[in-house]
């Protein structure tokens, strides 16, 4: 960046210089910045329809959590923000409408239901002695099986031995147990509930990456690295199931451009 | 932690911790953690790292750690920091304590009732409120680069609130709107597509308004984006004098405020 | 809420910082130093200081910064945590302010 | 869990035990930056009291005698001794923060506080010289 110069560089760069300084202790004006491959949050997300709606009716996503797939393969960092302008604002419309449409409300099913899963949270995670794993511990192995199995590149050795290694960490997962039993701002509940969502979004991403023969966006296969749009130019759908996610497949509506090739300008 | 595994020192420090758990009815306290020094570590990488090896039950907020969430500004060793940003080596090898932002209360340890931060940015109307309502057809509400730059500044707010625990005034008068609130308010007035600057200088002007700031000015000294709350409560209290006086120029003169976009 | 009438108050307690400010070390270096110290006659001063131009300014360097005054102590006040009596305390020393700006118009413009 | 007195949050309902924390009267030592701030408040006592002491000049010029007595008065200069550098110090401390209420625009770019601030510097100098020349120059135009 040096070449762009301070006042440029504080005009049209200042969060990038901000960070540089603030957290590398160097000054992008007149040192290089260096580079390095990081894990990317995930790009997916709750599949959403343009009105922001989910498969189960009333559900409304928009944002970090939702694929509303206006971006392809490769959604990159602030997209999912700036997503959040036209989608938020869309959700909260459709969520109106749906409010309106759906004026009577089972009140006493709700709180029977609500009441329920405060009794799961309970005798999952506020039963003392009954555990032998922290939250803490199943995150970094987490983590490790991710970037070993999933990462910047994948293959189908790596992603079933991640595939295995998320199924065994989902079984760890049930044996957690927490210091916190407060009623009050208890972080650490939000840590773990947290966590079991972070143990799903897992397997959806190793298993539908393994079922993928093929690379595309941010998904590097080494034992396939050509694209395949005969076969997969469709967005891969995970379900829960009792065993291992079932992965469906839907098309992609393209529009103004279809998939090209990574050049970066080198062809 | 992933981290611990691959660093051979062995150097720790302390953390003198702010404890207080509501339900215990206890007083609150101090608990001293001693975790490992790393020179890439801030505050925030301290308290993950009681939180995931030492006790789960201390309690604060955190989440982007890249200084742009806002979420865990602290006290640290009594200056208002983002913990993401409060280096541990810019401490070693002395103590570092660690508290609830000052003046607001608090609901857990490290976590402060945010409530009535919230409230005043609704009062303040911190939003934009277009001058003209245009149907989407006409296109954009274009703005020169120079009408840009007259509230740039003040988008940088990330509502951390260091800089109500910075301000004196806030800690004698909980109902001050605020350093945070009015440059936020200052912002919207000084868009030249926003026309809301009337609605918004009832609260603003008001006595619980900019009258109440003494311009300390810590409020611009320990804000992470530079903001500078207290240039723009100054800039307010001379549009809201001049306001005020063409009141009395001109029957009716208050009907529009905020003027110089 | 309603809109304060304190933009009164700032303008004289503004207008009476930038009086101190730009006069006040120069004023006290005269009445203080150079006079007893002989640099300048304290019966020429005198006769300066009744030039009717001087006059004039004499009475904004005697109102302008009581008002600076009565306002910033007001606030010190609220500092020291005394929060009771705003309006007792903001009557007597805004009223101090205009009595001595009556004083003072009395003394050298009448 | 019952919201009647309570707002609920992510995390469940804030109880209404919350700690609040009271401001200690002596907050403004506990940071140099609030104990400058609370010297340059302090400094109004000093500037009040100047324009007090003028007032009593004013209340002599007809009167020379008691005027320069008052001039002479090892009270009156002591006291004006100590507001001295209360004076100076709420000079700086004022023209210091100019730029915060003057913000003057040249299209995207501010003009930079240090011109602003300078200029009242310069202003100050310029006034000040132009006082103590007026007081010297002695009766001549009084």
């Amino acid at each position: 960046m040096r070449h762009i110069g301070e006042k440029k560089i504080n005009k049209k760069l200042p969060f990038v210089r901000e960070l540089c300084q603030n957290y590398v202790g160097i000054d992008p004006v007149d040192e290089m910045i260096p580079v390095r491959p990081v894990i990317h949050y995930m790009m997916g997300g709750i599949d959403t329809d343009i009105e922001a709606a989910t498969s189960l009716p009333g559900l409304f996503a928009a944002g970090e959590c939702a694929c509303v797939s206006i971006n392809g393969a490769n959604r990159l960092g602030s997209n999912s923000l700036t997503e959040l302008l036209v989608f938020g604002a869309r959700a909260a419309h459709s969520a109106v409408r749906f409010a309106e449409q759906n004026p009577t409300v089972d009140e006493e099913a709700i709180t029977a239901q609500a009441a329920q899963e405060q009794e799961r949270i309970r005798e999952q995670f506020f039963r003392p002695g009954k555990g032998t794993e922290t939250i803490a511990s199943i995150r970094t192995d987490l983590n490790r099986a991710l970037e070993a199995g999933a990462g910047i590149y994948r293959s189908e050795e790596s992603l079933k031995v991640a595939c295995d290694q998320v199924r065994e960490l989902k079984e760890r997962y049930k044996s957690v147990e927490l210091a916190d039993h407060s009623l009050t701002f208890n972080t650490e509940l939000i840590a773990v509930l947290e966590l079991g969502s972070l143990l799903d979004v897992a397997e959806a991403v190793t298993h539908s990456a393994l079922q993928r023969r093929e690379s595309r966006g941010s998904h590097q296969r080494s034992d396939f690295p050509e694209r395949d749009d005969e076969q997969f130019l469709k967005h891969s759908l995970a379900y829960q199931t009792d065993g291992d996610p079932r992965i469906e497949y839907s098309d992609v509506t393209i529009t103004r451009w279809p998939p090209g090739d990574r050049v970066y300008g080198n062809n | 932690m992933a981290t611990t595994d691959t660093q051979s020192s062995t150097k720790t420090m302390k953390l003198e911790v702010f404890r207080f758990l509501p339900d215990e009815g206890e007083p609150p306290s101090f608990q001293v953690y001693e975790v490992p020094y790393r020179d890439d570590w801030v505050v925030l990488d301290a308290l993950n790292y009681i939180k995931d090896e030492i006790d789960g039950t201390l309690s604060y907020r955190w989440s982007c750690r890249m200084g742009v969430c806002g979420s865990c500004g602290m006290m640290v060793n009594g200056e208002p920091k983002l913990t993401c940003s409060a280096f541990l080596r810019d401490y070693y090898p002395q103590q570092i304590k660690v508290e609830p932002l000052s003046y607001f209360p608090v609901i857990r340890d490290l976590i402060i009732n945010m409530d009535h931060f919230i409230d005043k940015m609704g009062e303040v109307k911190t939003w934009l409120i277009p001058a003209e309502d245009k149907p989407i057809e006409d296109g954009e509400y274009l703005q020169t680069p120079a009408q840009l730059a007259k509230y740039k500044q003040f988008t940088m707010c990330i509502n951390c609130m260091l800089c109500y625990s910075a301000c004196p005034v806030f800690g004698q008068n909980p109902d001050f709107i605020g350093p945070a609130a009015i440059a936020l308010g200052q912002r919207y007035n000084l868009d030249s597509r926003d026309g809301g600057a009337d609605e918004r200088a009832d609260v603003l002007f008001s006595d619980e308004g900019i009258w109440e700031c003494t311009f300390v000015g810590e409020c611009s000294e320990v804000c992470p984006k530079n903001v500078d709350p207290a240039g723009a409560i100054q800039m307010a209290k001379v549009t809201a004098t001049n306001d005020w006086f063409k009141s009395f120029l001109m029957p009716g003169g208050r009907k529009k405020s905020g003027g110089n976009k | 809420m309603a809109r304060s009438n304190e933009p009164a108050f700032w303008s004289l307690f503004s207008a009476g910082g930038m009086v101190a400010a730009f006069l006040f070390p120069a004023a006290i270096f005269i009445t203080a130093y150079m006079v007893p110290a002989g640099k300048i006659e304290a019966d020429n001063l005198r006769m300066v200081m009744s030039h009717p131009i001087s006059r004039l300014l004499l009475v904004a360097m005697i109102s302008l910064p009581l008002f600076h005054w009565a306002h910033r102590f007001r606030f010190v006040l609220v500092d020291l945590g005394i929060k009771g009596f705003k309006l007792p305390i903001a009557i007597l020393f805004y009223g101090t302010a205009v009595g001595s700006t009556i004083c003072a118009a009395y003394l050298l413009l009448v | 869990m019952d919201n009647d007195s309570s707002t609920p949050t992510a995390a469940g309902p804030v109880p209404a035990k919350q700690h609040i924390r009271k401001m200690p009267v002596n907050w403004w030592l506990k940071k140099p930056a609030y104990l400058r701030y609370m010297v340059r408040e302090i400094t109004c006592l000093f500037v009040g009291g100047y324009a007090m002491f003028l007032l009593m000049l004013a209340a002599r010029l007809d009167k020379p005698e008691a005027f320069e007595t008052l001039l002479a008065s090892p009270l009156a200069i002591g006291l004006q001794w100590v507001a001295l550098p209360f004076a100076i110090y709420h000079s700086v401390t004022w023209f210091n923060l100019t730029p915060k209420v003057l913000v003057i625009w040249r299209g995207e770019d501010k003009l930079p506080g240090f011109l602003i601030a300078g200029a009242h510097y310069a202003g100050w100098l310029a006034v000040s010289a132009g006082l103590v020349y007026f007081a010297m120059s002695g009766g001549t135009d009084g």
